[in-house]
């Protein structure tokens, strides 16, 4: 099994889960995360006082599939959270060992 | 019956001895049979709209500027210092400010509110009850104390506040009340005009503020680590609530329900106003952007002008007054701060001391007779002596209260520590000093 | 001494020329030198109510009700809007709408507020002086132009706002508010009702949000992403703020602190309470949950309703007019809406116009002599055509205000602009137009 | 005219049965011709004030010591109350409490408010319209109910709150209010005195508390999970509008601006300063951290025992007073309650149950003629025999308000149930009752 | 050594806590997640507008273990979160290759 | 690739981020997160009832690198996080077996 993570824009979540759904996935995990990269974050005055917030809100998507759906979580999740400007994040896949539900012990694909 | 001798808010209609004197005969009981219910209702109000202004008022303007570890730790400076300033008043502050005693000091004839029967009255309000007036001016006492809090944010030790803030309610707050106020306060006889506390209140605050900073040193991560606002939003909803309150504060320092309570309220609101706008423009001219946390600045660097002049300008003065102290407190905060390598956290002295200061010249430039009554002239009216006399005020208070808190904070540093330990700061106060956090 | 005339509130005791007439006999400053405490101590209260309504009351319930990342700029839409519309009204709004001029317009003898000595009353208000009256009634023009803000949110150029506000303020608010209430002002002398501003602050403010939210079009996203308020709690602190500064609103409006400020008090509780249920409970049948923001929102609903009928109903009819708006109310924003297809975001067309056209019309038909005094009936007294003169003040209010705010906007829209780039209404206009954010 | 009978509150000069004869002779409405502007500025003032106690004052205060899931419903809790409440008590609550009846209920003379007119007064309160009493007294039953909700947060159902207010309000809180304060009150007669509503509203409602944290049952974790307040500057905001709102409570129960509104203002402020010192010092020697949501309780708990002898007691017994009340419910909260073994969430019993006792006790021991008049002896002026008095109150208030509540709520339980389901529990009340949450 | 992360509900996190405290687990790291799977969500209606709330709340547990402990940390994370109700959870193991533990620099099953 | 990820106190993160970015990182996710372990966390006390707060906030940070990167990313954290104090935090280094820019579509070490 592969974990997907992937760093989006927090706007593009709805079209990401239904990507991902469309596809066969049947849960995910979000995080609200926040991300620093080659998109600039901007710059805050109080009263004189500049604070360089250098880290933009960002949603953290994970999802694990079996490794025959990985490519195509990777391509959905590219597809939902695309906009083509910078910022728009990164997808990653980690190997996963094991997978229990913990309602049933199912392991496995099984627990997806 | 009305209370017969005319009055504008504290002062008395002519400066000096004479003033005094007149005053003084009013000063028995007698007179105090027949209150005015109107003037009573809008005393019992304005008092309520002044407690609003520190709290939830102050609480909620501070606690929006700090960093979230700190937002219980500072409310609860605003929530302790209402009860401990209050049981201060009530022992001795109050005897102190408002009895007669000398130029100096009042005396102890009120000791524990002594004598404050339930139909006694005070000379300077004799349509309501003393009970009323004792109130209302407590109100004032703590605010200008809570307001000092705004330059400690985020490492100050509780049980050194509290300390603190004891003697500096006696010892500063209460002879300044005296001097500004009080028939025979020196400052008072000697003409300065100060309607509704720029001189007792923001200046000395002010100026409080920054010795404090300056005792207490900046704030770990200061102009290094991002130490903005948590949320600005508290901040507006304080701002917003000490703008309401504030019409307590300068309308109900005419002590009446009167047209100089209706013209203090309308210059108020109109100053203020002017004020928001004028820094707003300046910040986006500057910075590019009109940030909220800047208009809200504006309004509280309004009301703080204001405060001296409610009582004797014009609509047309205060609108000028406000643009002024808009731009001027914006300037304090922006530039010249940076600059005095201070950390006032919360900008106490770029507000209320540069405001203040602003508005007590202001005073001697617009005060009128048309509105203040016979006496009350400013340059406008050709009286340029007036701006003297209101430096004498300015300089009196700054002199008075940045020394004695100096030596007050010196003192606490030097026995039981001003400053919370450096892991306390890093953790946040509010589980550090109260134990408790928000989710 | 009280002023004789029996009054209530800003409305004439008889309709027409004739009352204008008698009115203005008493419209020389000469019986402004005795004013009465108790009328001015509760003017005084009622205009910091009004305020408070305004700031932080309006500020919170439509803070409550954006997404996070606009709830500074929310704020700041009425806190500025607060500011902006204090200077307009002391330049030019009063005198416009509170001044002698011709049936449609008042003249600019007070103009920069010139002539408003301290002393001086205005006839529609000869207990209190004329500073105080001033004020109160520009916290009116306040809150109106702040509450149509609410169907601009969440994508509203900044500067185009204050434009806007401008321009609204002295073309349509002023003019309507001297229509309707000013001696001489033509729905007035036509026999409209309206005791505390149904038509000059609800309808007005929520034909002119329609129009905004038409021009400016739907939020990015509308209907399709979730656009649910961030928290309903700030919209029922708001709410809950506006409820008690609307006692100011509603008995501020009778103008004196006598039998009907005290009737205009409870029939405002009486109504708004029965508001409030009759939306949750219609929403709990229809949608089966009482949802929080319902049960706000039909408080809200209530107090616009019972706002012109204030002055002239009974409690009993209070509470049918509040059952009735309630349930309107929610029938026009959970179904009409919808079908309606623009975006006013906060409901302000939903809740004030037809609130306010509700609330006008049922004022036709509850007003009684018995409260509002001889002359003022309505259908349940006997007299069927005061439905029709309400309904002609309705009309001409959403023909003037609908008309020139489109204009108004249409024109911004060709200059400036009214709305901020696509990129900024993602990212939110607390980053992109104030360069802050609620951590 | 001012009505010439000499009043301390709502209490008759003399106990007895000869003074509800002397009152009921001016129960004619032939008095009520002149009204006192600034009486009923105050009063129209005290009622916006007391309004402002429940919303947005008890909501904040409750809301921020519960878990997040649970912020909105909570708020609704207050906010439906205080519409439920106001319709109840237009429609029957007012008659049932404040009309003439016999010694344990009023009649239905003002039943829908009939026969109020609009130049109507009551006999307890001659120099104001009726329509501003029956308000002013509409919102003490509203805040009254709204303070019984902190003993059900967290899994009281929506539906079965509104029955149980329902009828709480006509069988528990308008017959205790017409024992102690309507004419022919039995405890009235008695003798018992109760300012501002001590038993009234506090004893009550914290009895009434008991009985639901008994009947309902512990939150699910109690004493296992983390149930901490997940906000206490939410609490802290509260605390304040509650400490401002209280002026109008306890001041505004003088029903007049008078020297009597005046002390009681004053001994209002110095009491609860005091017992908030009191029990911070107390947490701080015994837990060692003074806690911000102390600090805020302690506030309460003075208010709640100065309530009763607001208008019969000194400054300087005010200030015992506090002390006492916050030590004693500080007491109350950290040591007994854990002892008892019900979950009274957020401790209704423990600070208005005890305080409400702990000042009732209190009034009877400092009570004094030279504050609240001829007749009005405690202990101090030695007159021990007031103390039986205030418990033959206390107790009559326990029973009554113990016993029905206890059956209402078996009542209810017995057939629509009390509690939410475990699943809705866990989610969150907002979630599960209201469909809404916060971001 | 495993990382082996679970998404569980909010409720179970103190049980779960003591239960890898339990089998010798000497840290863990928590973070607030909304999840996406078989367990529905709710409606909010604000003033007639419908917004379907897919995600629910849930915690995400991480708690890195030497791989000798990996299997009886799944098994404790699975008896103290387990309701036997729909949305319960998942329990997924990662490999981890490298642990460092930042104050001392000891690295490997020393770091944990 | 290497995902490198590090639980450190919240103040530490600027520090954190410089010295990532000075070694070459152009790109990093943080997440807010509460920790468990040596360090203890505190007691709060409500009207008499005590909570044990055992959680203390903490930031995770995930870096992705280029194997050849790894090491001293590492060190990099651990240069910036650390204060020679109990609750400093640890790092744990995960493979990474795939990298996509979503904007281009790159993969592997161009996507970071
Ligand atoms: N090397 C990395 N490791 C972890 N997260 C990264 C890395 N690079 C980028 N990110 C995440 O992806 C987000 C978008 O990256 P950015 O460089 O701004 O734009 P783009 O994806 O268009 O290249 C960042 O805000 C950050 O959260
Ligand atoms: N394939 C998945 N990838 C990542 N997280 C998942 C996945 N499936 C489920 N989850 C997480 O587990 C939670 C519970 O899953 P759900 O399907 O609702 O119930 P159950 O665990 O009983 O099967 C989800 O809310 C989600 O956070
Ligand atoms: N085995 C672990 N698995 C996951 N996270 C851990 C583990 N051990 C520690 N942590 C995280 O690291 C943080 C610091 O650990 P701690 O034991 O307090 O101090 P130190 O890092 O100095 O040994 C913890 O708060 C927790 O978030």
């Amino acid at each position: 099994m592969k974990c997907v993570m992937a760093v989006i824009k927090p706007f593009k979540l709805d079209e990401v889960r239904e990507a991902l759904v469309a596809i066969g996935a049947t849960g995910l995990t979000v995080t609200e995360v926040r991300g620093f990269g080659r998109q600039k974050g901007h710059t805050e005055l109080y009263r004189g006082a500049e604070y360089e917030v250098s880290f933009l809100p960002k949603i953290k998507v994970e999802v694990v599939v079996a490794d025959s759906l990985a490519d195509r979580a990777v391509e959905a999740i590219q597809r939902g959270a695309s906009t083509g400007q910078i910022g728009d994040g990164k997808i990653f896949v980690f190997d996963i060992s094991q997978a229990v539900r913990i309602r049933t012990g199912e392991t496995g694909a099984d627990a997806l | 019956m009305k209370f017969s001798m005319p009055q504008v808010g504290l002062m008395p209609k002519v400066g000096g001895l004479g003033a005094l004197a007149s005053v003084l005969l009013f000063a028995t009981p007698a007179f105090a049979q027949e209150f005015d219910t109107g003037d009573t209702a809008w005393m019992l109000t304005s008092t309520a709209l002044v407690l609003l202004m520190t709290i939830p008022g102050v609480a909620l303007f501070y606690a929006g500027m700090v960093r979230k570890k700190n937002v219980l730790a500072t409310m609860m400076q605003s929530f302790t210092i209402t009860a401990l300033v209050t049981v201060i008043w009530t022992i001795v502050g109050y005897s102190l400010a408002f009895t007669e005693g000398g130029a100096w000091v009042g005396g102890f004839s009120r000791f524990l509110l002594s004598g404050m029967e339930l139909d006694a009255a005070h000379e300077l309000a004799g349509t309501i009850p003393e009970s009323v007036f004792m109130t209302f001016q407590m109100t004032f006492a703590i605010i200008t104390a809570a307001l000092i809090t705004g330059a400690m944010a985020d490492r100050m030790k509780f049980s050194a506040l509290l300390v603190f803030i004891t003697l500096w309610s006696i010892f500063v707050y209460a002879p300044i009340a005296h001097w500004v106020w009080a028939p025979g306060g020196w400052l008072r006889d000697y003409g300065v005009l100060d309607f509704a506390g720029g001189t007792v209140v923001h200046i000395n605050s002010g100026i409080a503020a920054l010795m404090a900073a300056y005792v207490l040193g900046p704030r770990i991560g200061y102009k290094r680590e991002n130490l903005a606002p948590h949320n600005v939003g508290f901040t507006v909803i304080g701002a917003a609530l000490l703008w309401v309150g504030w019409f307590g504060f300068n309308a109900g320092s005419s002590v009446n329900a009167d047209t100089n309570a209706g013209m203090a309220m309308a210059v108020t609101q109109i100053a203020t106003a002017a004020a928001a706008l004028a820094w707003m423009f300046a910040e986006w001219f500057m910075a590019k952007k009109p940030s909220v946390l800047g208009a809200a600045s504006g309004a509280v660097a309004g009301l703080v002008a204001i405060t001296p002049a409610s009582g004797f300008v014009t609509p047309g003065s205060a609108l000028l007054i406000g643009i002024i102290a808009g731009v001027v407190c914006y300037w304090a905060v922006a530039w010249l701060k940076p600059r005095m390598g201070y950390d006032d956290s919360l900008d106490v002295f770029g507000v209320h001391c540069i405001g203040g200061i602003t508005g007590a010249i202001l005073t001697g430039v617009f005060a009128t007779a048309a509105i203040g009554g016979k006496g009350f002239d400013g340059l406008v009216d050709g009286d340029s002596a007036q701006i003297v006399t209101q430096l004498v005020g300015v300089a009196a208070t700054l002199v008075w209260s940045g020394a004695v808190s100096l030596i007050l904070l010196l003192g606490i540093k030097a026995t039981i520590g001003l400053r919370v330990e450096e892991m306390q700061e890093r953790e946040g106060l509010d589980i550090a000093l109260h134990g408790e956090s928000i989710a």
